[in-house]
């Protein structure tokens, strides 16, 4: 039941590899080659409008890109879709909350999906995202911030080995900054990967990968 | 710890019947649709009892099929704008399972529940008792066949931005049979002819759709999500 | 004359119904109303205890 | 003149008076309803067309007469608390809803028991019946209107527009008869002039109608009065009147 | 530099018509509904024309009112997730010059459309040429009247959860009257009768609708928004 | 036609006192007041859920206190709607933009409403914020980062004199959080009014006001 169980092999490894889309008319992600591994962090960031949140989607699986593919462990992630969704976390732009649910039952819907986790699990992991208190109030009043917490969270209680995390900084208070720095620190040191999109450079007391797409 | 398929769907099925009672609206508003509608007609009518009579199977499933048909257009759309549906399809289950789970569970909050209060319309239809039988089963056939149908359309079209027009468009067309065999049965009950012919119509069509829409909707959906 | 009286002309199976619902719902409307008063205070009551527990 | 208006509208004044006035109103009606009841089941001749079962009138009438009733007083009372903001109206307003509600039930039960030994069927889409229908539609949507809000206040303003909004069905359910043919037959007390009735019917029938009305007021009262409290919660009055 | 209350109403209505526009199938949506429900009827019923044109009034008027009525959730609620609304409500202008202005695009939308379709519906249930007019001028008056009471069931249930219920719930009974003048106008129409008595008394209710439901929708909205 | 000319007198103010607010059963805003004078900028900061949004709404004049009022220029913003709603530009957690609409159009409805502006004018407001490219192009497509600036470019154009704005930086790269910066320091030089809700430290070279909203 410990956290650390459930982690990956070592050889766990993302990569993608000349990702070309374009949207309407225009060329948004022009031959765009990436690589995690195991325990690494890859920072993206880039100017408004130049295709982070575009190409997180596309390996995230979410949108199939006009040229290029997207591998994980050595397989396209369209041929071993369950091993790569098992072990993947993604957190959208939105918190992607269903309003008429209250926090917990957010969580146990979309983790129990991927695992079986027990209510205490949930709640812990509502609580180390610092929404302890609001697990049991509709998502529809919580605030951005909180919202933005329990999307963290259920990154967390998925024991993901890879977190695709988009802007996770956005709303977030100073000590919800520090939180999730210190969430992804722990996460690369039981051997995960990380893709981060954030506008600001993250400070994480150890080396990461920074990858800028330019307009 | 990995999540099997079966329990997968049941936890879907769970998620969208407690949705389903947190918004009271969305369970009651095709019941209500289907009362309001059966109520307007003969208001509309000079109040003459055997026309209405001649009318009721018409004015039963005409209603039955516009208020599942509502009901419909929010299987996918909810999710779809508040991004859980991203989720869920990014949930290492079988998109054909999710299907199955978000359709049945459509069945049982909008068709059951319409099925189950038939008899209170049909009364006030003037429908005769001996008629009942025969209405709740074709009723019954018909709202899970077009649900089946309609979780084909509303996958086609999530995400559309002409979305329920096509709706409609894609699915009246394959239920025409649906209400014309399931009006007719309705009708021959009502003047004490024998239905079973239309009924086992309705009952194959049934079966040939919840064998093949679920495939049809996955692969619609996959196609609109890309 | 008593039997009459209940018989109702051969109507009984209507009026009665009748005059017990309208009994019915009297007795309903007064004690719902009670209940509503009753309930309302102590909710009140309960209101109060938890401002005071506030202040202290 | 404004002052003692708002004075007398105020909660704790309200809800004093409303205690003072309910039992009053309660033996009126008592009195009233058991003369109506005893006169017109016993004492009143048969009707010479429908039998016996006119005497269902004693009940079918007040309850019907009672539902407009409650609901123009529950659209008024909101009317007035929307335009002069005086706070009891929307008590008043939500205390009538439920008891007009049952009447309403009440008459539909007591008409369709009635309707099937005269016009052989429990249930006709005549204009009447079918916006008597409707009154029991609008008396649910004020009060499901109003429990859908989270913040009470906004509940009551917004059930009070829309009782004044649905005030329009009254006079349609009371002329509905006129207006169209209906099977329902027309005004036979409630009419300018002389009653088509004889009078050893007509005074049990009066007597039930005043009844039902005192009835009302006794219920309101007692209603209210949950209301103001449930509304005043916080205030230091209700604090004194439950802490002591 | 300040803008009037007329230029901003036309703004509003512009801004609904080219949303409208943008999004065809909130265009299309009432329309396509109408057409459906006038269309499945006669193929529930045995198709015999006599049947069929003592029906049509009724069906006229009872797909009009609810393709009236689905349309009309949508008033103000599409403005309300976005967040739109709250900007219309800041903007300086009063709000029932931004309600008028939104039922009148809304009916031009919808309710003017249906009107202008009514004649191949009509056509289509044997509807003889001769009742046009007066089903014309009638299914204008009351769609204008209903947009207007939609008006106020849409302002006063935008952003509750119950919201698409509720609305049924208070603008049917409030359009009851339509309905039975409305199809009775029609009817008589068809018979050959004056049915000029009741083209009046919608003519009336629509003129009080339409001078009073303003402030009361612009009432509702700002109870429910606040 | 140029935007200092509409600018407001100097004694324009905004004050609020003991403001009260109870979201369901949470005391959440407990006498709160602040003021702000012309050419001044206030900083409303805290953790998340602490109400600041809350705060900023009530200001606005979206949310009704249950205690409390807000004046502009000395009387309640109740009883001068009009003027407080001409004088003032709010921009909430959302970007507020109609999904189908360009972003041009988006500005053509909503500053339209309060006055006349060109279609030029509008162009070069979101020229201004860096979306000049998008201005054409339907406001459902556009990233989370240009979706923000097409909101900054609505109260830009909206020459309102007080600016009311729920976290404006997040979602943007560095150099528009500059932007939004430089556009809060000319505003308050041409002598406007802002309320700002941000997590971080506004750094404006010149001396801010700061409110902090605690738990
Ligand atoms: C479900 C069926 C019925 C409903 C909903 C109904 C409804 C009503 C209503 C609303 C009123 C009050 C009208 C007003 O105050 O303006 C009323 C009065 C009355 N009803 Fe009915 N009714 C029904 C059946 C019947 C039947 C079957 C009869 C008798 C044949 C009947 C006889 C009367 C009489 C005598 C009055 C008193 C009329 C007067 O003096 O104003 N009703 N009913
Ligand atoms: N149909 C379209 N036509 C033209 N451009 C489009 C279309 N769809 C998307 N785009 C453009 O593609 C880009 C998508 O960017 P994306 O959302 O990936 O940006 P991002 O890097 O995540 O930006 P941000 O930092 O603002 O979140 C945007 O510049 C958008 O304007
Ligand atoms: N119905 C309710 N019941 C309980 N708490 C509620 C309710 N509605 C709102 N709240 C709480 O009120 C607070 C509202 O906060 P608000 O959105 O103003 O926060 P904020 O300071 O803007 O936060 P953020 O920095 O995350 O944007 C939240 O803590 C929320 O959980
Ligand atoms: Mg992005
Ligand atoms: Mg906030």
């Amino acid at each position: 039941m410990n956290g650390a169980a459930k982690m990956p092999e070592p050889a766990a490894l993302l990569t993608a590899e000349k990702i070309h889309v374009w949207r309407g008319e225009r060329h948004v992600l022009r031959g765009v080659s990436l690589k995690v591994e195991s325990g690494r962090l890859l920072h993206l960031f880039g100017p408004n409008g130049t295709g982070k949140t575009t190409l997180l989607r596309v390996i995230a699986g979410l949108l199939r890109p006009e040229q290029g593919r997207v591998c994980w462990d050595g397989r396209p992630i369209g041929e071993a879709r369950e091993q790569y969704q098992s072990a993947m976390a993604y957190a959208s732009h939105e918190a992607a909350l269903k309003a008429d649910l209250t926090a917990l039952e957010n969580l146990r819907y979309a983790v129990g999906m991927k695992r079986r986790a027990s209510e205490t699990e949930l709640r812990a992991a509502l609580e180390e995202t610092g929404v302890g208190g609001c697990a049991d109030l509709p998502a529809r009043v919580l605030s951005a911030g909180q919202k933005r917490r329990v999307a963290m969270a259920r990154v967390l209680a998925m024991r993901a080995s890879l977190w695709l995390l988009d802007e996770p900084y956005a709303n977030l208070d100073t000590s919800g900054g520090a939180l999730v720095s210190r969430l992804l620190e722990e996460h690369l040191d039981r051997g995960g990967l990380a893709l981060v999109i954030a506008h600001h450079a993250l400070e994480l007391g150890r080396s990461i990968d920074r990858l800028e797409l330019s307009p | 710890m990995s999540v099997g398929v079966l329990e997968a769907m049941s936890l879907v099925v769970r998620r969208e019947m407690r949705l389903a009672f947190r918004r009271p609206d969305q369970l009651l508003q095709p019941l209500v649709f289907f009362l309001i509608v059966t109520t307007l007609f003969p208001l509309s009518l000079s109040p003459e009892l055997s026309l209405l009579r001649d009318m009721a199977p018409g004015v039963l499933w005409v209603a039955a099929l516009l208020s599942s048909l509502l009901s419909l257009e929010t299987l996918f759309k909810g999710d779809a704008e508040d991004g859980t549906l991203e989720q869920l399809t990014l949930s290492a289950q079988p998109l054909v399972a999710i299907v199955i789970a978000k359709t049945i569970a459509h069945w049982l909050l909008s068709g059951a529940a319409l099925v189950l209060m038939s008899p209170l319309v049909a009364t006030a239809l003037a429908i005769p008792v001996g008629a009942f039988p025969t209405m709740l089963a074709s009723l019954a056939l018909g709202t899970l066949t077009l649900s089946w149908l309609g979780a084909i359309g509303a996958g086609l079209t999530v995400g559309l931005r002409r979305g329920s027009v096509l709706l409609s468009l894609i699915v009246l067309p394959l239920a025409m049979p649906l209400l014309i065999f399931g009006a007719s049965a309705t009708d021959r009950a009502i003047g004490g002819e024998g239905s079973a012919g239309a009924l086992y119509f309705l009952a194959a069509l049934c079966v040939f759709t919840c064998t093949l829409a679920p495939f049809a909707a996955a692969a619609a959906l996959r196609i609109t999500l890309e | 004359m008593h039997r009459d009286f209940w018989a109702m002309g051969g109507y009984a199976f209507f009026v009665w119904p009748s005059i017990g619902l309208a009994i019915g719902v009297l007795i309903w409307n007064i004690l719902s109303a009670r209940r509503h008063h009753a309930r309302a205070l102590v909710r009140a009551r309960r209101a109060l205890a938890m401002a005071r527990s506030e202040t202290t | 003149m404004w002052t003692w208006f708002y004075k007398l509208a105020s909660p704790p004044h309200a809800y004093r008076s409303a205690a003072a006035m309910a039992p009053w109103f309660l033996a009126a009606a008592a009195v009233m309803i058991v003369y109506g009841l005893v006169d017109g089941l016993v004492f009143a001749p048969p009707d010479y067309q429908q039998g016996d079962a006119f005497r269902i009138v004693y009940v079918h009438a007040p309850s019907a007469w009672l539902s407009l009733f409650a609901y123009t007083t529950m659209a008024v009372a909101g009317g007035i608390a929307l335009i002069w903001r005086i706070k009891v109206g929307y008590a008043v307003a939500a205390a009538a809803a439920p008891i007009g509600a049952s009447f309403t039930l009440a008459a539909l039960a007591t008409g369709s028991l009635w309707g099937r030994p005269m016009w052989g069927t429990y249930w006709a889409w005549d204009p009447r019946l079918t916006s008597e229908l409707i009154l029991l539609f609008l008396y649910f949507g004020v009060i499901s209107l109003r429990q859908a809000f989270e913040d009470p206040a906004r509940g009551d303003r917004a059930a009070a527009l829309l009782g004044l909004v649905g005030v329009v069905n009254v006079p349609i359910v009371h002329f509905s008869v006129y207006w169209w043919n209906s099977l329902h037959q027309g005004g036979t007390v409630m009419r300018l002039g002389k009653p088509h009735m004889a009078p050893s019917m007509l005074w049990p029938l009066l007597a039930m109608l005043f009844g039902f009305m005192c009835f009302f007021g006794a219920v309101l009262c007692m209603r209210v009065r949950g209301e103001i409290l449930d509304r005043e919660r916080q205030s230091a009055w209700v604090r004194e009147l439950v802490g002591a």
